[in-house]
């Protein structure tokens, strides 16, 4: 329903830093010679997003993504190809349970400095309808992550 | 000028602007109301006691048969069968009639702009029995293209299954030019999906020449949870029961069992009696506004609506005119996503409705994986539509600052 | 002391001995505020939209799940489907387990004293597929005779489907030996049909070990046209959908389709969320009262019913001794057909049933056209009693005098 | 509900001559060489009644009934076969209609002298439940009748 915090929680959901990342994704495109690619997809609304993952022993050493969406999964991405590149798998780990407990809305997890830049999305646990939008890239990533140990 | 007073929710919620009708429509007092006093004056399990309390309960049911008949003009009522819905009428179709009348190589049309709830059942029906599904495309302002169908018809043609009215776009279908087409060419089986048509046109069953119809009743002002499929009574008749168990036998002996007759042979278990009776109640409701009354309504709200999106730069408007459609606007805005518009409108009090509204094989065919949908209703009025183009507005302004 | 005054039909109506409660149950007052609150504060189509609306129908329908899951001892919630009701939850095993599972010449085991929507199901599937219908006799008590279960299991058993509690005879049957001797002897899936045991005991799936387990809203105080399926996810996983259309599908393509999730993959169509509603606030209700207390409450009552009936002359009663049975008692009087017998009460405002109770085979077995039928729940007292002793009384006499 | 009027409805309904009827049903049995024999099922009581017809050109010249039922099927097939028995057919047909009409509610037609002791059948119209049990028979006797016809 309509208010004065439903607008500032609007305004916060679609901050510049995301509509940027929205519209100038980084990291996207594919990846030659990619490890992992995993296509994860919301049949909702049809988006669909695929994750390239490049690994150097326990590091990821490089990651892209690709596919349409909605700038909440979109800026998620980007934002996420940014953070999690050349880090080590652990650390990795840490931040993608830190992200998925922020838009949970955990309030510490969204002040954790590890999560960077990706805190701009912590405004979407205000809106459960989009959580799934905002972890559909960390999802891949988990996936494909997963897929590597094995 | 709307029925919005009738409608409890939107009552109390005075900034609430509900424009997805085309998902679920509000209730009204009166069915609420209707409901209630079934399960307080006449709530036993029909068709199965000798006392009065059950006589209540199965005259009340039996009664709301025969008034969504009468509203329907269906003049045999016992062909009106209750179901849960048109997803559960529409498998009915297909899995009772079709596994006891299709072979391998039988083809089944349906249309590019059906729901999934009339697609995908006749898909699998396809692939189970060898059949084959073709797929009927549409014309470019998103109409069943008759060309298209023409060239589908054939003597192998045993299913041709479109919807009345499209929910993804509003497009009202000419049945009855369909219908010829149909008549004419094949000796298919014509099943309608009038989800979208019952809640916001005139409908008549027998006039329609149709061999099957569904519909919901959550659409149409009704409870969740019930709706109906009307069919021909010899079609009924040489058909297996879909579901079998309580009130649709006759003998159960220890290696066969005998069918009851129509209207029961198709209504396996306890029926939803309180269901019956709420939908009936919203029957009567959307009676005495008058259909006729319903429809203008709708489409002067989405003629306005259509004309001032339109005036909005960057949106796309899919579908035919507003004289072919009912009260369902589809569009996009740029390369805003439908989700996020639907976040940004919401946040104003206005629900729309962003996917692909179960109309994938549409979705593709229109090039977008979704869209964004606003559908009108008895309740609406031009406040709605204010609401709607601000939303929109807005959402273009926090888009557009960020344009590079 | 009975929960009479929380039910408004029954508040209406003082001079009503409602004692069918096994056809369906009244509906206490809290049930009917939560489907209207629903219906006024959260109404939408729930998993559709992206507006504060829709996810709060969602949240609701969801809890829903969660609330009925507790309450019947299930882990995972999304292994709990909702359905019609009983008849429903158990021809969609039949259907989507049976016909993807079973081949000529495979044995399904049903007894004698199940309900129709647990016997016709399985004929009809068995006649389908070539498979071979095997019935387990009772004992002359009306229990499941083991001995004749114990001839009938073998490695060609398939499914084996039993009643927890027998409608027509208010058996409660040893679920935990039966699936013993099940479990040793075979690789068959256990269906259990408990519309007759959630409504009036504690009822735990995770602890039964069968395979599904079926139940109906309406006779638990609940509403008409909701109740579930519950069972194992493995199970599910493998089957195909019983039906298609909205919400269940992940990918729709032209020629082929991919299924959501459970609960989704078989719930299609917009889901009676109302209802899950109203059936949670159902199980909230006998929560609150106690499962135990509820049953022992309808033992006391039976118990008292059976020996005061056993008095009269000319009484028969049907069914194992008290202790084993829940609140129904099935009799007849003398050569005074069950239907005369029901008119008579009636005119007391007795209501009992009288009839087959969707159980012919059972009938067949008990040498009976039909049997009165009294059935207790949370709302009766002692005076329910005396009403219908009196009617019986009553009707002995005006039959009698014209005995010759 | 309870109420001196449903009481005194309940003895019409059960007045003397039609348990009489039931306890000792007139022409019950077979009939040798009959022409006609019609079964006619309630599933939901699980009643059964066999009517049982010998013609002689249009006239009905024997009837019997067999099977099982309550009171009120039972007296209604008892009264219907003293009632046709030796009746021309069209005579016949007047008063299965005016039977069907009185127990269906019609006052006049409980009142028609031509369905004699029938009568007292008609308090089965307060009893919308029992209306199936009274009419068992007299279906069973159109059925042979129209199929005697053809
Ligand atoms: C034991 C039993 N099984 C199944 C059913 C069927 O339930 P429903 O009619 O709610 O589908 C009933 C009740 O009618 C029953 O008592
Ligand atoms: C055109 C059309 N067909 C079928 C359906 C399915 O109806 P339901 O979900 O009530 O079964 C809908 C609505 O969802 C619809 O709009």
């Amino acid at each position: 329903m309509p208010s004065p915090e439903r607008s500032a929680q609007i305004g916060a959901l679609y901050q510049e830093m995301i509509l940027d990342h929205y519209r100038r994704p980084r990291n996207k495109g594919d990846l030659a010679n990619a490890e992992q690619t995993v296509v994860m997809k919301n049949p909702l609304c049809g988006d669909e997003i695929a994750v390239h993952v490049s690994f150097d022993g326990d590091t990821i050493s490089d990651v892209r993504f690709s596919g349409r969406g909605c700038s909440i999964s979109q800026a998620s991405a980007s934002m996420m190809t940014q953070l999690v590149k050349g880090k080590p798998l652990s650390e990795i780990e840490h931040i993608r349970t830190r992200f998925r407990e922020m838009v949970m809305g955990d309030q510490a997890a969204g002040e954790d400095a590890s999560l960077g830049s990706a805190r701009a999305l912590g405004g979407v646990s205000q809106f459960p309808a989009r959580v799934k939008c905002a972890l559909l890239a960390w999802n891949a990533l988990q996936t494909a992550m997963t897929a590597h140990a094995e | 000028m709307s029925w919005k007073a009738d409608f409890p929710l939107l009552v109390r919620n005075p900034g609430l602007h509900y424009v997805d009708s085309a998902a679920t429509s509000q209730k009204p007092t009166v069915v609420l109301d209707a409901i209630r006093n079934f399960y307080e004056t006449a709530n036993a399990n029909p068709h199965r006691g000798a006392y009065a309390l059950s006589v209540a309960a199965t005259d009340a049911y039996d009664d709301a048969r025969q008034l969504l008949a009468r509203f329907l003009g269906v003049a045999d009522a016992d062909a009106l069968i209750f179901t849960r819905g048109t997803t559960e009428s529409l498998n009915l179709v297909a899995t009772s009639w079709g596994r006891s009348n299709l072979a391998a190589g039988d083809e089944i049309v349906v249309t590019a702009m059906d729901h999934h709830a009339n697609f995908v059942p006749w898909q699998q029906l396809a692939i189970s029995i060898g059949a084959k599904l073709r797929i009927c495309e549409l014309t470019a302002d998103g109409r069943i293209d008759l060309h298209s169908l023409a060239s589908l018809l054939n003597r192998k043609t045993r299913v041709v299954a479109f919807n009345h009215v499209s929910n993804a776009l509003g497009t009202i279908n000419p049945v009855g030019e369909i219908v010829r087409m149909v008549r004419d060419h094949t000796a298919a089986i014509i099943v309608c999906d009038g989800a979208q048509a019952v809640p916001h046109m005139t409908v008549k069953f027998d006039d329609l020449d149709v061999d099957f119809y569904a519909f919901s009743g959550h659409k149409m002002c009704g409870p969740m949870g019930i709706g109906g499929l009307i069919g021909r009574r010899a079609l009924f008749d040489s058909m297996p029961p879909y579901q079998t168990g309580g009130d649709m036998v006759e003998f159960v002996h220890d290696d066969v069992t005998t069918w009851n007759a129509l209207p029961h042979k198709f209504e396996a278990g306890t029926p939803n009696a309180a269901g019956a009776v709420g939908l009936a109640a919203a029957a009567a409701y959307l009676s005495a506004i008058g259909m006729e009354n319903v429809l203008r309504h709708e489409q002067a709200l989405v003629a306005e609506a259509s004309e001032r999106l339109a005036a909005i730069e960057g949106i796309t408007i899919y579908g035919p005119s507003s004289a072919d459609r009912s009260g369902v606007v589809s569009f996009t805005l740029d390369d805003v996503h439908p989700h996020d518009l639907a976040t940004i409108l919401d946040g104003d009090g206005v629900c729309i409705r962003a996917g692909n509204h179960c109309a994938q094989p549409l979705m593709r065919r229109l090039d977008v994986s979704a869209t964004a949908r606003a559908s009108f209703y008895v309740y609406n009025d031009t406040s709605d539509i204010d609401a709607l183009i601000e939303g929109v507005l807005k959402s273009k302004e926090i888009f557009g600052h960020a344009v590079a």
